[in-house]
């Protein structure tokens, strides 16, 4: 099981802020889980491909979407961040 | 020492400073602050309140990394951050960034890069509503600026 | 507005502040602050006090008129400075600088920039007692550089 | 009468803070009261000589020796400042 977690406005898109999922076996990549949450919500899909979302496995920063989902147990999409 | 706080609750900058001042040592000649407030009018017109998303214990651990990168480059022997998340009205404090050190040059700079990190690179979401609706607030093009000037 | 306190009277630098944070407006989202203490150690040995002279009048004079300097550059909404004088045991707070604005870069430098006045133009007298004796301390190279910066 | 006022490691030097006295009619300049001062105490005269050190006429910063001290009613010797 996998938990998708959306922050910002990403969570506005959602509707929600975290979604446990059993991830096909074939979703291997980041690539392949925008492909797949696209093709069941494009507006979601279109959120989370915008310049500046960031994307975190298991809490730590993604450089590329190449990298593996496999080990996932955390998934999280980030928008710009802003604290302070 | 670095202490990091995440927290839902109000918090008092004053007495959290003096906590953080009382526990210095004899070498200690310095010690620098900021705290960052939710305003009350910003240029866009009237803020009713903030609100702070987070992502519990990645943003520690994000601003726990920034802070080790900051002690790296300058040598304050104490830094303490408070951040605030959830609905903050206007006018309470969000952040409290306040560091120690032996001269003041470490702690100046400290504060600055603490808090420039913070703007740009540790995971906050911030939304600002006022009468008018609300929108997401993301760091300032002068943000990403001096953010770059610490070679991060 | 600018307010500038020099006493010969211990004070609280986190009260001071507090009251000082307690007037601002809704449109203040910064406050910078910077306390200075007298370190019971420094690289030359162990201080029990550190020994303060001022010019009385003269003194808070300049200070204003440096906070003046300062108010040209940055867009600070206030700045208050408190300095202590006379005998000041190893431990206690020399110096308070703190200010408002509406955003952070303008605070941090108002902060930074009285700080590095005070250490070469306003006009007080400092000298270190220990085991070992009395010394006058004079701004150091670093003081007049920081100085420089600001094109003073 | 003219008061003149000294401060940091120039007390040391005079032993006293302040002093009020007639300034005679020929010390027309900071220059003459230097050799005024120089005369009745060289070690005094040397410290106020020394690099560094600055002088006030009536609360005013003297920029050089040649300022008068005909108004003065209050002369400060001042060495390298140094607060905060």
């Amino acid at each position: 099981m996998t938990r998708l977690l959306f922050f910002g406005r990403l969570r506005d898109v959602t509707g929600f802020a975290e979604r446990d999922l059993e991830l096909p076996r074939d979703i291997a990549t980041i690539a392949d889980l925008r492909a797949f949450l696209s093709a069941s919500d494009p507006d979601l899909g279109e959120a989370i491909a915008a310049r500046g979302v960031r994307v975190a496995v298991n809490q730590s920063f993604c450089l590329n979407d190449l990298e593996s989902v496999c080990d996932a147990r955390e998934i999280a999409f980030m928008p710009p961040l802003s604290g302070g | 020492m670095i202490r990091v706080v995440v927290t839902a609750e109000a918090f008092a900058p004053a007495h959290e400073t003096a906590c953080f001042a009382a526990a210095r040592d004899d070498r200690c000649g310095a010690l620098a602050s900021f705290v960052g407030y939710c305003r009350g009018h910003t240029h866009d017109g009237v803020v009713t309140t903030l609100e702070l998303q987070h992502y519990p214990g990645f943003t520690e651990a994000e601003i726990e990394r920034l802070a080790r990168q900051v002690s790296a480059k300058h040598a304050f022997t104490a830094l303490l951050v408070i951040h605030r998340v959830g609905v903050i009205p206007a006018g309470d404090a969000i952040v409290l960034v306040a560091a120690q050190s032996a001269h003041r040059a470490a702690a100046f700079a400290a504060v600055e890069e603490m808090m420039d990190y913070l703007k740009t690179d540790a995971p906050f979401w911030k939304r600002e509503a006022g009468p008018d609706g609300a929108r997401w607030i993301e760091p300032t093009s002068d943000d990403y600026a001096r953010r770059q000037e610490h070679g991060a």
